[in-house]
């Protein structure tokens, strides 16, 4: 089976350590991931809003190549990107003229039948399996799965049974030897949206979310999306600003943390990368 | 020479809309055989019957053909006028034009030539349509009520006292059903117990019903007016005869701690119980699954204090088969079980509760005798939130159809707990208030008014707990038009209100419809609400879809004249549709080989043998021989039949062929 | 140039699928015209050698429905059908007559939605398999005949 | 086969049977079917492996009924034929008595239709391979091919019945084909009216068939309708487990599971 890699934008500059965690773990479980060649914006920005052809085009055109290079799988890690190429998928899959009118648009066949999986549904079909072997150093600490709002919506199309209150990243982390907290801000609002425009309305919305996790007790904060990230992460300065107070805990991908509980070095990791300091090997 | 009548109605607009009647009855007027056709605004009205009358008179017409509705709507209708002119009724036939045309297409040539098709089918079928003489089934004048809510209770002592027999089976040890759990009621706010315990009474007392309780229907064989039903009665491990009620084995039993379904799990109840006291019948069961002996083998201390004996831990199951002629179901509702939704976190937080629960908080009967106090530490809630819709009007949860219910009982709610703590803050939660009932509006509007009920018009997204704190996050659409967290000591959900766990694998046991959401379908949604599909079987309550008290009982009612109205007959008529096995002249007899493969396949049992003799009475042949009284005419036999020696009366070979033939051979 | 528009013939029973068109009316769902419906009792009626006329006698497609499975009005006249139909299908499906224009379905009378897609998804089939001209030119010779 | 002559004439003799059917010298190297009465008849009676044509058929024939009580010679397709007459009514124990021939030539007695079901379960029913590979081979061509090829097949059929009046399961005093109301069968033997004729018979054999093919030995035409009754026992086999007559086990289309597999229904 041949499993594609959609890195999109982010996975190439905010959030490479998240790219990086992805492929090294990739690699520890001896599972290839090959990324599609010439592949473009996924439209996630305000394409969908402005533009309905352009905004299915795009996504299109990624599919059409993977389809192309005979992928049978696509892994999308950035929900935002996943969330974009699902829907076109979906909306294409329901309307066969418009699937048409696209595919004579971008000039490429489009049989739009490849299996798009987010990084959770990577993680669970292809790592998940071998974590029992690969697991050298268990986290043995609190974490608090954060999802937020692109992984497992919309309902309708992502089917998620729990899509008000997923569990799947929670029992990876539980595998990993952590103990995933039971709180109710897994699916908040983080303010990406605002995230250039309103940083204010980012520090208060993400604030709470940081504040409930710690106040939790948890240590660390494991997100599976480059924008709740940024803002949790890359934010945490308007976040102290709103709570008036200095938060500390890290926010890591879960990617890195199966990293690390795979024993690679926090470089490998790419935990470096982060503006909160991350030494959770404190615990261990 | 068959002189065929064909009338084609316009159904006011609904089929001439979009097909060309006159057309229609034009190229009717030319298929061969047809003696008649004309097209009318309204066929099934007095003026259109009349026309149709007429022209079999006048023309002496041998088949009539009327396109307009489904037969399923009008088929009687037509048949009957038929008759009154002195025409078999089964020479009538109807093409459906409404539901199958001109309602699902539109206004265009090939609509029309669709209708022309439909028509000219049934002509060829009703060339081939033979009389029929309806065959006469006697009526057992005892009705099964299937359901001790209130419903089956309404309709048990209406058919009762209109002097019939009632047999009402109840599934739990005592009938009553939700209303017997709730506190007051909307919108006078009469408690409940009040007005229902007398018609339990009543019902126990009554010479015309059999009461059984902790029993359940097994299987239903037969057909209207003779049905033959199996009932299962569970063990309830006491002789009823002996048994005085006099509660000492439930004050003795020493397996106390077993959440009490009545009490909705906030009380506790014994092994040997009954299950509210003021149940009929008032006389405990054993319930096997949590009673010490029947686990571990030891106890028997009911045994040791009842006074006359009657505990009996050998009883069985019993299987009792009835003769019934008519059937109520009225198996009531249930509640959507709020592990449907996490995000408010039912189940995780004691004081997240169902609307059902908080009933019996507020019910004087109830585990706290009335007074609102939260289930974790018994204090009294300041301020309580009420959430409506919790799970009903959502796609999302699978539930797109409103429960209709909760509107009122969480305005009751609210004003109860007003009434009761006065201090009090309550909020209310909801998309629109439904209120459309006598007093309904008048009484929600006493909620906000008078009692000071907190509305706010939006959803909640979720429920958590901190620091010993409810926090209800949602948002106000109306007055604010932003997000809404409130700090709530106890949260009630109004879920939503869902088919009984039992109803689709009962419905298939009596072989009635039921919809996607397992609700049982009524045979028509605006005329016929209290009949299913299949004949002599009615609906009552919440069975058919969430309903309140009032519309439960009016339906119950409804049902109970229906039967009422089937036992006014001493016999009914009943479709000749059925199988027969041909005969022919001698020396074949019947080209029926008697190989009997009809006989394996009929599902009633209704194909015998049939030893046909000469002169000397030797047997001759054997043959296959169906029972009038069993056959229910579904005609699996006949297209098992080789020799085609085996036929159904009104769906004939000849006139299935020539329906096709007709059917596909047009321009 | 004219579309070619199929001729489907529908056998359905009285009690579900019968009943569940009639809920696509009364909900005033749009479907194509080329679908008519001959009413059975039962699907347990419907004989294999009506589905042999219909081709006979020029159809290009057929739909064959009732209740689904435990629903049947006659408790079993549907389980019947069924293993019928599966003889009945591998038979043809041999004798390379096409399967594929045999729509068998069960639609409820609570599944009006169903029912509609059932018939344009089984029109937009036949449209694409064309008119069945393999088993016409067979039937044909009646024709030629006929004309002699 | 003295033993087998023995026999039929002490059965004569002793009146418990008035005919005994059997296979007697044909024209040429063939063998035919003999009706003995008479016990002097019985020295005609022979078996070898030229005897293939299925005696069943006889059982159930107004004529042959006339002549009394028969005794007959039952190889295991016979056999077969006679449980599934069993099965479906058509003959009773004490109607007949079976002077059983096993593969290997032996006499064999049998007291009741259990015991020849007892002894078939020993001698099941095998689609030889290369009737399987022919099978599959038609099943792979493309459809439009596969009909043309039956088309093309049944060309020759002329409809003289011969399948029909050799296949001990086609005993119905009126066949359908001869049925005018409605006309369910294109008389004709032209295209259509061979493969509807093919068609009906084939079903009408679902379940049923045990697969003796005397339906394609008696075809004067040499037509392979025997391909379409094995295609069938083979669907049979996959979709409801085993074939082959069975006293206490319903025929296929008139028994059903409520779990029937099946892929097509939507």
């Amino acid at each position: 089976m041949k499993i594609g890699f959609y890195p999109g934008c982010s996975l190439t500059g905010s959030s490479r350590e998240y790219n990086e965690s992805l492929l090294a773990i990739a690699k520890e479980a001896g599972i290839e991931l090959v990324e599609i060649n010439d592949w473009n914006c996924c439209g996630a920005t305000a394409a969908h809003n402005l533009n309905k052809e352009l905004s299915l085009s795009l996504p299109a055109r990624n599919l059409a190549i993977a389809e192309f290079e005979e992928m049978d799988e696509l892994v999308v890690p950035c929900a935002a990107c996943f969330n974009r190429l699902v829907m076109t998928q979906h909306e294409l899959a329901e309307k066969e003229e418009l699937k048409k009118i696209i595919s004579e648009k971008l000039q490429m066949p489009l049989k739009n039948e490849i299996r798009i999986l987010n990084v959770l549904q990577f993680l669970e079909k292809h790592i998940v399996p071998c974590l029992d072997l690969l697991v050298k150093s268990p986290l043995e600490f609190d974490v608090a799965c954060y999802y937020g709002c692109l992984l497992v919506r919309p309902q309708n199309v992502m089917k998620s049974e729990r899509f008000e209150d997923p569990m799947s990243m929670d029992t990876i982390m539980q595998k990993l030897g952590a103990n995933p907290i039971d709180w109710p801000f897994k699916t908040e609002c983080c303010g990406a949206g605002f995230s250039i425009s309103k940083t204010e309305i980012v520090g208060e919305l993400s604030g709470k979310i940081v504040r409930n996790a710690t106040d939790r007790g948890a240590k660390a904060i494991v997100v599976a999306c480059p924008m709740c990230h940024s803002n949790l992460d890359m934010r945490r300065s308007a976040i102290d600003n709103y709570l008036n107070m200095k938060m500390d805990i890290p926010v890591i991908y879960i990617t890195q943390a199966i990293a690390l509980a795979m024993g690679l070095s926090p470089r490998q990791a790419g935990i470096q990368r982060h503006f909160v300091p991350v030494n959770l090997t404190v615990n261990r | 020479m068959s002189k065929i009548g064909v009338f084609i109605c316009h159904c006011g607009e609904n089929i001439s809309a979009t097909v060309d009647v006159a057309r229609v009855a034009e190229a009717a007027g030319q298929i061969e055989g047809v003696a008649f056709s004309t097209d009318y605004k309204y066929m099934c009205s007095d003026p259109g019957q009349t026309m149709i009358k007429q022209a079999i008179k006048e023309k002496g017409l041998t088949g009539v053909v009327v396109g307009s509705c489904s037969p399923r709507m009008h088929e009687p209708t037509f048949r009957k006028a038929c008759q009154e002119a002195g025409l078999n009724p089964f020479m009538c036939e109807m093409a459906n034009l409404r539901e199958h045309c001109s309602w699902v297409h539109d206004k265009s040539e090939a609509t029309t030539q669709k209708a022309i098709d439909l028509v000219r089918t049934l002509v060829e079928k009703v060339k081939l349509n033979k009389p029929l003489y309806s065959i006469k089934v006697p009526v057992t004048k005892t009705a099964l009520v299937i359901g001790g809510g209130i419903a089956g209770i309404q309709a048990s002592l209406d058919i009762a006292n209109a002097g019939h027999q009632v047999i009402l089976v109840e599934r739990d040890p005592s009938i009553g059903g939700h209303m017997s759990q709730l506190s007051e009621t909307f919108p006078t706010l009469d408690c409940s117990q009040c007005i229902l315990t007398p018609r339990m009474v009543e019902v126990a007392q009554h010479p015309n019903i059999k009461l059984m309780t902790y029993a359940e229907l097994e299987k239903l064989e037969g057909s209207i007016g003779s049905f033959k039903a199996t009932i299962r009665k569970k063990a309830k491990s006491i002789d009823e005869d002996l048994c005085n009620g006099c509660g000492t084995c439930t004050t003795k039993c020493p397996t106390k701690k077993i959440p009490s379904e009545f009490n909705t799990g906030l009380g506790m109840r014994t092994a040997i119980y009954v299950p509210f006291p003021q149940a009929v019948p008032n006389k405990p069961v054993i319930d096997k699954e949590n009673c010490s002996y029947y686990q571990k083998g030891k106890c028997k201390v009911c045994e040791k204090v009842c006074p006359t004996g009657a505990i009996r831990f050998d009883q069985e199951d019993e299987l009792v088969e009835l003769e019934v002629g008519a059937v109520v179901i009225a198996t009531g509702f249930d509640i959507m079980q709020p592990s449907g939704f996490p995000e408010y976190g039912y189940g995780k937080y004691k004081d997240v509760i169902t609307g059902l629960q908080f009933e019996r908080l507020a019910s004087a009967s109830g585990p706290t005798l009335g007074e609102i106090r939260r289930p974790s530490d018994g204090k009294i809630p300041e301020k309580i939130v009420f959430v409506a819709c919790a799970g009903s009007r959502d796609p999302a949860k699978g539930i797109p159809y409103c429960s209709k219910i909760c509107c009122m009982y969480t305005a009751k709610h609210a004003m109860l707990y007003q009434h009761k703590v006065h201090h009090g803050k309550s909020y209310i939660f909801y998309m629109d208030i439904r209120a459309a009932g006598k007093n309904y509006e008048e009484f929600v509007r006493r909620a906000i008014v008078e009692d000071e009920v907190n509305y706010i018009r939006g959803r909640v997204s979720k429920i958590y707990e901190e620091n010993g704190k409810l926090i209800v996050k949602g948002v106000d659409t109306l007055s604010s038009a932003k997000p809404v967290e409130i700090e709530a000591d106890m949260v009630v959900l109004a879920s939503a209100a869902v088919a009984n766990p039992g109803a689709e694998a009962l419905a298939q046991k009596m072989h009635v419809s039921y919809d996607s959401y397992n609700f049982f379908s009524e045979a028509h949604p605006k005329l016929k609400p209290v009949e299913t599909n299949t004949a002599g079987i009615f609906l009552a309550g919440a069975c058919q879809a969430p309903k309140d008290i009032p519309e439960t009982v009016s339906q119950a009612s409804g049902a109970a004249s229906k039967v009422i109205i089937l036992f006014s007959k001493d016999e009914l008529s009943r479709d000749p549709l059925i199988a027969v096995v041909n005969r022919s002249p001698a020396p074949v007899f019947s080209t029926c080989v008697g190989c009997f493969m009809c006989a394996s396949a009929c599902p009633y049992q209704a194909i015998g043998e049939e030893l046909i003799t000469n002169r000397q009475g030797k047997v001759i042949k054997k043959v296959a021989k169906v029972n009038p009284g069993l056959c229910q005419g579904c005609g699996t036999c006949v297209a098992f039949c080789r020799s085609k020696s085996i036929d159904i009366q009104g769906y004939s070979n000849e006139q299935m062929c020539a329906e096709v033939i007709a059917l596909l051979n047009h321009e | 140039m004219t579309e070619f528009e199929p001729k489907i013939i529908a056998f359905v029973c009285n009690w579900c699928t019968y009943a569940g068109a009639d809920l696509t009316g009364t909900s005033r769902i749009k479907y194509a015209q080329n679908v008519k419906i001959i009413r059975f009792p039962c699907t347990g009626r419907i004989d294999f050698m009506l589905l042999l006329k219909s081709f006979g006698e020029g159809a290009d497609g057929i739909i064959v429905s009732g209740c689904h499975p435990n629903d049947c009005h006659y408790t079993s006249g549907n389980f019947h059908a069924r293993r019928r139909w599966i003889m009945f299908r591998g038979l043809l499906d041999m004798l390379g007559i096409d399967v594929r224009r045999i729509q068998y379905s069960w639609v409820s009378a609570a599944e009006g939605s169903k029912w509609a897609d059932i018939v344009n998804s089984t029109v937009n089939t036949i449209r694409e398999l064309g008119p069945y001209t393999e088993y016409e030119k067979v039937a044909g010779y009646l024709e030629k005949e006929a004309n002699q | 086969m003295s033993e087998l002559v023995k026999k039929a004439a002490a059965l004569l003799e002793s009146k418990l049977v008035q005919v005994v059917i059997g296979y007697g010298k044909g024209t040429g190297n063939r063998t035919r079917a003999i009706f003995a009465t008479q016990v002097a008849e019985c020295e005609n009676l022979i078996f070898d492996s030229r005897c293939v044509q299925n005696l069943a058929v006889y059982l159930t024939k107004l004529e042959i009924k006339k002549l009394g009580k028969p005794a007959i010679v039952a190889p295991v397709p016979v056999l077969r034929s006679i449980l599934q007459l069993a099965v479906e009514n058509q003959i009773a124990e004490s109607d007949l008595v079976i002077l059983g021939i096993t593969p290997e030539s032996e006499l064999i007695d049998f007291e009741s239709f259990a015991s020849i079901e007892t002894f078939l379960s020993t001698h099941k029913i095998e689609i030889e391979e290369k009737y399987t590979k022919t099978i599959d081979a038609i099943k792979a061509m493309p459809v439009a091919e596969r009909f043309a090829y039956w088309v093309k097949e049944l060309e020759p059929c002329f409809k003289c019945y011969a399948c029909r009046g050799a296949c001990p399961l086609c005993y119905c005093t009126r066949c359908t084909v001869d049925d005018n109301q409605p006309q369910w069968i294109s008389v004709a033997s032209h295209p259509l009216g061979n493969l509807e004729w093919h068609i009906m018979r084939a079903m009408h054999l679902a379940g049923r068939c045990t697969d003796c093919e005397a339906c394609y030995n008696a075809c004067p035409m040499g037509i392979p309708i025997h391909l379409l009754t094995k295609s069938m026992l083979q669907d049979v086999a996959d979709n409801f487990g085993s074939y082959g007559p069975s006293l206490d086990k319903q025929n296929t289309l008139s028994s059903f599971k409520p779990d029937d597999k099946e892929s097509f229904i939507r």
